[in-house]
């Protein structure tokens, strides 16, 4: 999957710049085990909603890379109908709801999913993935009480990459260790390499356990970083951080530390590597394909969702005359 | 018939829908233990438990949010806002989430939810607490805006906006809540999307909508004194607005006076007059005249809190002026 | 002070029972050593903000009982001309920068404020005064992490009376040490006894000390309690708390623990304490007949100082129309 | 002259304006290190330092508070807003703070504060991040709102804005960035509150204002070709708008159409109908078509997208309805 997602990203990459993707494209290079490690520790009916560098949280959930490439293309096949965007990626029959593009914004929306598995009495649990310069902001603050106060069964994922597009970490908030921001709410919190697939993954399973078992919410802090720049327009390394701490942190790509890993356990050898890739190379081509061939939504779509009913409001007469 | 106060029809509203359907809850500062803070939910705590009914932290962003992410998954959520003024906070859930989720999704997941409260001025609370946001909301697609004057329609278009699936900003005066009248026994809904007639009449259409209805009707009493008779219309529903009620009206009445509570630019009054004008341009015997609440933050003061607020006088001046009686 | 305080409120609690006064009205009593004992630490040209139940802080900064009692009169020689009320209590000239309406609005005010001192290399410090609910919102969450990043002098003062209207501190907020948000920001804090005016006063030269002199921010909770309803509209105990706990917290009130302290310092006796109550009823009662006897605004007030130019915008006279 | 960008245009006026008054300061997310989001504060840092060029964390509300609260002690910050889409998490700062200080303080505390960025959509941003709240901000007391279209505006006005004592509400547009337009060398100053005729015609006015003006003039160009000589008039500022300079120009073209990026219900162009019919009604030969968004959420795709937006057909096709050449 980690390999999946990062051919994935490598070909959405291409295609923007061919302007076969356009908007915002936010690349999940470098953060991979944390998608993968987590989701994998999760129930079929549980939610989950991301930020909008969120392609690596859907592919990992099951969206197929069909489904989020022809997204990104804005296709009428795409997981949200070529309406939605890279930002806003959606598979409501797995629990994925969302790609959000207001930072911080669906940290509440995860608190009311939670809610809601603790108003139904179910043991769903509510998962929330965002960035570390998100903390700063109100609804975090906002969203961990709520949690904590009502004991709900909510976790929630700070991937810490070090930056918000070109500020550090230190830069915009007061302390450097997010994971003790959970002081202010009495929640249970942990600090997690997120650049070691097995290691996220276990971090996860506990925050899991607490959360279906004990209804208490958890905040993890996860340790990442982002290979490629913000977004599809900004530098790998601009004026924010140097190419040196960009090549030193790629040192520890998720993706060699877990294939390292495999190999030395005898789990795995360059062949079955190399087969592997090859297989995801198809598999992303494929989608690359579907995508571009695939049709755009009506004309008339433009029009659709906006309200249950299709029906517009007159107002939307006047706009469209 | 009953006679019920607007806070009780609220009320009615609340706890039959709450019984009808297991998903609905209710969710705000003060819902509970307080009884609401201005006790529209009272009882209801003890009725339906506290996780039916939950008292919030002062966390408008935060609760507006959380009532978002239930109604995305199913549960149908009404959310009190202790007056929508505080909503100012909430307002990117609303207009980012809310409006927009269906639409981002392709349909997948819609947003279920009901937020309400009390808007626009009460008595001398000053200009953080004296402001009328309808017009905000309604400029809004995906959001529906609601707005009863009257205890009938308090209970009948709230089990509507409870029971419809998209997000519906549902705003109250907090004058109106002791306002008394008759409410229809039983099962009472009332449609979205329809005005009402509150008040036949053949020479001038009085378009407006909660606390300027009542304003409406005493102008156009004192009118029908002066053979002027006026039809007062009352839109119940900002949007989807019913256009076709407005224009249907006007074209018989050839004249309109249109008021409302909120600042006049860009309000919801000037739609109305967009959508007269274009279409039932030849129908007009005169430029259709305005009356809203005066373009300055709220002042404190009694006598300029009283001048700064749409009254019968102003909006038969404004008659007056459309039937060029001045 | 506290006793002028004291007995301004319960006059103001006589006027609004006879219409008077209008609106909502918060009344400070039960926790007038917090604003005497904490503004009594700051110099002329500091800067003040305060939340809606902020009578009690006008007058021990200095805004004469006239002045106050004159605005929540609504009349034009009131504080705020009559157009701001009895939330909204400005004095520029004391650097009394306004009773705010909006639960914590007011707090990244004051961090601006103290940007400002900071920008302007001044020593100035601004104090912020709100309520324990005020914590669980995201303005504080927001306006502490940019104070304590910046390291600006400001002081944030929680008056945790343990209500927010009828809602227990502990109904609200994950925590009930609400200083213990402060490691959030690495602010310095500390917690004090609201009802000792001494030890209030103490408190905030400390916190004062750290803001002018190390540029470093402070978040003090003082632990107090509003004797009266939340305000003039909400009895005294209502659902939300028993009249014993009233009764119990009254035992504990600032006035008396401070004169009991004079009188068994020798400091004071029965007859001057008299004398005192004596003078300042007569000053509250000067103020109200002051309030009652004064002229309201012009009725052309309502359209000035809408813009610094009395000019208004065209959509004015059409509001007017 | 000088042939500059727009971005160049604001960057010019920014700097210029931090040379003249010390007190003026630029704050915002990524307006330091980072050269701005849309470089609009390019070099700003290295030349002023870190005092007044403010990189903040990713709390629209709080620091849109900060600026506000320098204000009121008599510092002018800009605060720039990445977009204004999320602005809407600091609307209460704006609302009930900016707008209301002066008044609710009986003139005692003003608040000179700019708040900047880009407003509207750009290419497939998605739902979130392409909205025009202009009618929002204009529907406020308080606050003035302007909107430059040009980068002889963009430079002029800003500096009008930052020297202004009221908060001023600067939508830029994204898409104008890196619009080339001709600049008067040294002091260009703007006024605030007036209008400007960007062609001159006799049979029809089109009123616009910021991305909407240069479709107007794709649109009018098409219609000479016609033999229609279409006035277009840049209302530049929202609030105050210029009311003379629409009524001025309507009662001699007796014909208008109102163009605007945003969405339809109580947009900027319903105030300038209402306006224009209640001002000019006899001199009207038509009713008055608005051309506006599409009232939607904007759609990813770039063709949905592309037929959400305004563009010269729909213009052209207003203006024919309003010529009765259709
Ligand atoms: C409320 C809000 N403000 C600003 C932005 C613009 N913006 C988009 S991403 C981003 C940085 C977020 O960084 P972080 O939370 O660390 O997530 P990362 O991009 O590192 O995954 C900013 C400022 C936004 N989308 N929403
Ligand atoms: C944002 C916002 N939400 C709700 C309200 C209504 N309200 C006014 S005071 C108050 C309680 C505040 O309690 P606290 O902060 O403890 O201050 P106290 O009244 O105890 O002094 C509430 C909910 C408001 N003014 N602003
Ligand atoms: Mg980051
Ligand atoms: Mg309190």
């Amino acid at each position: 999957q980690m390999v999946l997602i990062r051919r994935f990203e490598e070909k959405a990459g291409e295609a923007y710049s061919l302007g076969k993707i356009g908007g915002f494209c936010h690349l999940y290079i470098g953060q991979e085990a944390v998608a993968v490690g987590s989701l994998a520790a999760l129930r079929a009916d549980d939610y989950i909603t991301c930020s909008y560098r969120e392609h690596g949280h859907a592919l990992a959930r099951g969206i197929s890379a069909r489904g989020v490439m022809a997204e990104l293309f804005g296709k009428a096949p795409g997981c949200s109908g070529g309406k939605g965007g890279s930002m806003h990626l959606f598979d409501a029959s797995l629990g994925f709801l969302g790609g959000h593009g207001i930072v911080g914004g669906h940290i509440p929306l995860t608190t009311g999913m939670a809610f809601a598995a603790k108003y139904r009495n179910t043991d769903q649990v509510g998962v929330c993935y965002f960035g570390e310069a998100a903390v700063n902001n109100g609804a975090f603050h906002e969203a961990l009480n709520m949690a904590a106060l009502w004991k709900l069964p909510a976790i929630y994922i700070c991937e810490n990459n070090r930056y918000g597009m070109g500020t550090a970490l230190e830069r915009a908030s007061a302390i450097y260790d997010i994971s003790e921001r959970a002081c202010s709410y009495d929640m249970a919190n942990e600090v997690v390499d997120g650049q070691d697939v097995l290691v996220m993954h276990a971090a996860m399973e506990r925050a899991v356990e607490r959360a279906r078992r004990d209804k208490h919410p958890t905040l993890l802090e996860v340790r990442t970083y982002r290979f490629m720049g913000h977004s599809m327009s900004d530098p790998i390394h601009g004026h924010y951080r140097t190419r040196e701490e960009v090549e030193d942190q790629r040192k520890r790509d998720p993706i060699a530390v877990w294939s390292q890993r495999l190999i030395e356990d005898g789990l795995m050898d360059q062949a079955a590597a190399k087969a592997l890739d090859k297989e995801v190379m198809e598999e992303v081509d494929d989608a690359y394909k579907f995508a571009d061939e695939a049709p755009d939504p009506e004309p008339g779509e433009l029009y659709t969702d906006v309200y249950a009913s299709t029906r517009q409001p007159a107002a939307g007469e006047a706009g469209a005359s | 018939m009953a006679v019920v106060t607007y806070r009780d029809a609220l009320n009615q509203a609340l706890r039959e829908e709450m019984h009808r359907d297991a998903d609905v809850f209710l969710m705000g500062e003060e819902v509970g233990v307080y009884q609401g803070a201005y006790k529209v939910s009272r009882g209801l705590l003890d009725e339906f438990g506290p996780m039916r009914v939950v008292d919030t932290p002062i966390t408008e962003l935060g609760f507006a949010g959380v009532g978002v992410g239930a109604a995305m998954v199913g549960l149908r959520p009404v959310i009190e806002f202790m007056t929508w003024n505080f909503a100012l906070l909430a307002i990117d859930q609303l207009v980012n989430s809310a409006a927009k989720m269906r639409y981002m999704s392709n349909g997948q997941v819609g947003v279920p939810a009901v937020f309400r409260g009390p808007g626009g001025a009460a008595l001398q609370l000053g200009a953080q607490h004296s402001q009328a946001f309808e017009s905000w909301y309604a400029h809004i697609p995906g959001l529906k805006v609601v707005m009863p004057a009257t205890p009938a329609d308090a209970k009948g278009l709230l089990k509507s906006a409870i029971r419809d699936d998209d997000p519906v900003v549902f705003i109250e005066g907090e004058m109106l809540y002791n306002l008394k009248g008759e409410v229809p026994d039983g099962e009472h809904v009332v449609p979205l999307g329809k005005a009402d007639v509150k008040r036949p009449g053949r020479d001038v259409t009085i378009v407006c909508h909660s606390k300027t209805v009542s304003v409406a009707l005493k102008a156009a009493e004192q009118l029908a004194g002066e053979e002027i008779d006026a039809e007062v219309l009352d839109l119940r529903t900002i949007r989807p607005l019913d256009d076709a009620a407005v224009l249907q009206s006007v074209s018989r009445t050839h004249r309109c006076v249109v008021a409302e509570e909120g600042w006049p630019f860009a309000g919801v009054g000037a739609q109305v007059v967009d959508t007269i004008q274009r279409e039932a341009f030849d129908e007009l015997d005169a430029p259709i005249i305005r009356v809203t609440g005066a373009d300055v933050p709220m002042p404190y003061n009694k006598h300029l809190e009283k001048a700064a607020k749409v009254d019968p006088a102003r909006v038969i001046a404004a008659v007056h002026s459309v039937l060029y009686r001045d």
